[in-house]
């Protein structure tokens, strides 16, 4: 069990290979890329920024739920900061288990909850030339610029 | 006693720094800080009830602060 | 789109590569691999064979069918067949869709239907020496020996 | 008309081979092939309706049979 905050591009075969387990028939990767549109916006890149020391520490706590929920100890989060290029990954999810519903379900948990908690915020830069950051929830929309 | 508050992303921007030292009364909450920052010059940008955290972990407006904690006011998370 | 049959080892991460595209915010791959376990008994490999022409027929039209109901030109599909050890992969699925939920359930439409109609078996070899014909149907149960 | 069987896995071990070409009536169907094979030594350890196949596709017994076909009686799958 893993989580982790880096700056570095995500080494997403590493990450399968260190949750993989002779105990474990199924293991699953989830990555997630920066798209080249968003609300029907071209995109050009996107830019992460955390509240660092906040957002391993609940990438921690996600990994440790989901352990004990879904019963393996084989999970590893890392996420990237910085600025990213279209195609690049920003966060990259890997679960070993011994049967394929645990490995799905722990990883649709695993992002799930890294969305809805982990302070983590992403600025997209569009083909426009102009900036803005991201609000999923929808709470905030226009207001920031 | 003394609380450092510190900002992010959107929330940063709109205030223009990314920490505040805030001088707050003995058994001021995160509402009472809260309410500090919103008097701050672009504070009345924030959203009403905006998430907060205290040493890391997210905290209610009624949680008490204690000297030297690290508040901090968090934008909605867009991670993944 | 591709779905394939081979003997060589399957190099999981080329797969996730070759689904990558800037339109797709998500990437999962699916990893099988041969487990030290099965039913309670100790395995030490798994030999995996296949009705190979209809194999890759099946497969071809799971990772069509699996396009056209979700929505994604991004689907790949290799299962290796020969003599596997434990660890050893012996299927990969990559998808890549524009959003999350789309690429696990394009995932996991993929490995269920594969499981319920792809013609390949496999022939367990247990500690104790003795081999056995897997029927994950258990309609054949203590049958095959 | 002729028509070849082929076996794989399981039903491979037990009628002690992979594949056997059945010499049929016209308008033989595939119920009527398994018939036949069913009827070689170790045939009667085959379930009665096993998946069956005709040119690479699931077909059921009651399929016609063309010369030349290439059926196929096919274990329960598990693959993956």
């Amino acid at each position: 069990m893993r989580a982790a905050i880096t700056t570095r591009p995500l080494d997403v075969a590493a990450l399968l290979a260190e949750v993989a387990d002779a105990s474990c028939g199924a293991a699953i990767l989830f990555v997630g890329t920066v798209r080249d549109m968003n609300d029907g916006r071209a995109v050009t890149g996107i830019e992460y920024s955390a509240y660092e020391a906040m957002a391993e520490r609940e990438m921690r706590a996600i990994v440790h739920e989901a352990a004990e929920q879904f019963a393996t100890d084989h999970v590893v989060i890392e996420h990237r900061l910085g600025a990213l290029e279209l195609g690049e990954a920003s966060v990259a999810i890997a679960i070993a288990h011994p049967r394929r519903s645990g490995a799905y379900d722990a990883s649709r948990f695993v992002i799930e909850e890294l969305k809805r908690r982990v302070p983590i915020w992403k600025r997209e830069a569009y083909a426009d030339g102009t900036r803005e950051w991201v609000d999923p929830s929808g709470a905030n929309r226009g207001q920031h610029t | 006693m003394t609380v450092t508050a510190l900002l992010f992303a959107s929330y940063a921007d709109v205030l223009g720094r990314t920490s505040i030292d805030l001088t707050l009364a003995p058994g001021a909450t995160v509402a009472d800080a809260l309410a500090n920052i919103r008097a701050l010059p672009g504070g009345d940008q924030l959203p009403p009830q905006p998430l907060m955290a205290v040493n890391l972990v997210y905290a209610r407006g009624s949680h008490a602060l204690k000297n030297g904690d690290e508040l901090a006011v968090i934008p909605p998370v867009a991670g993944g």
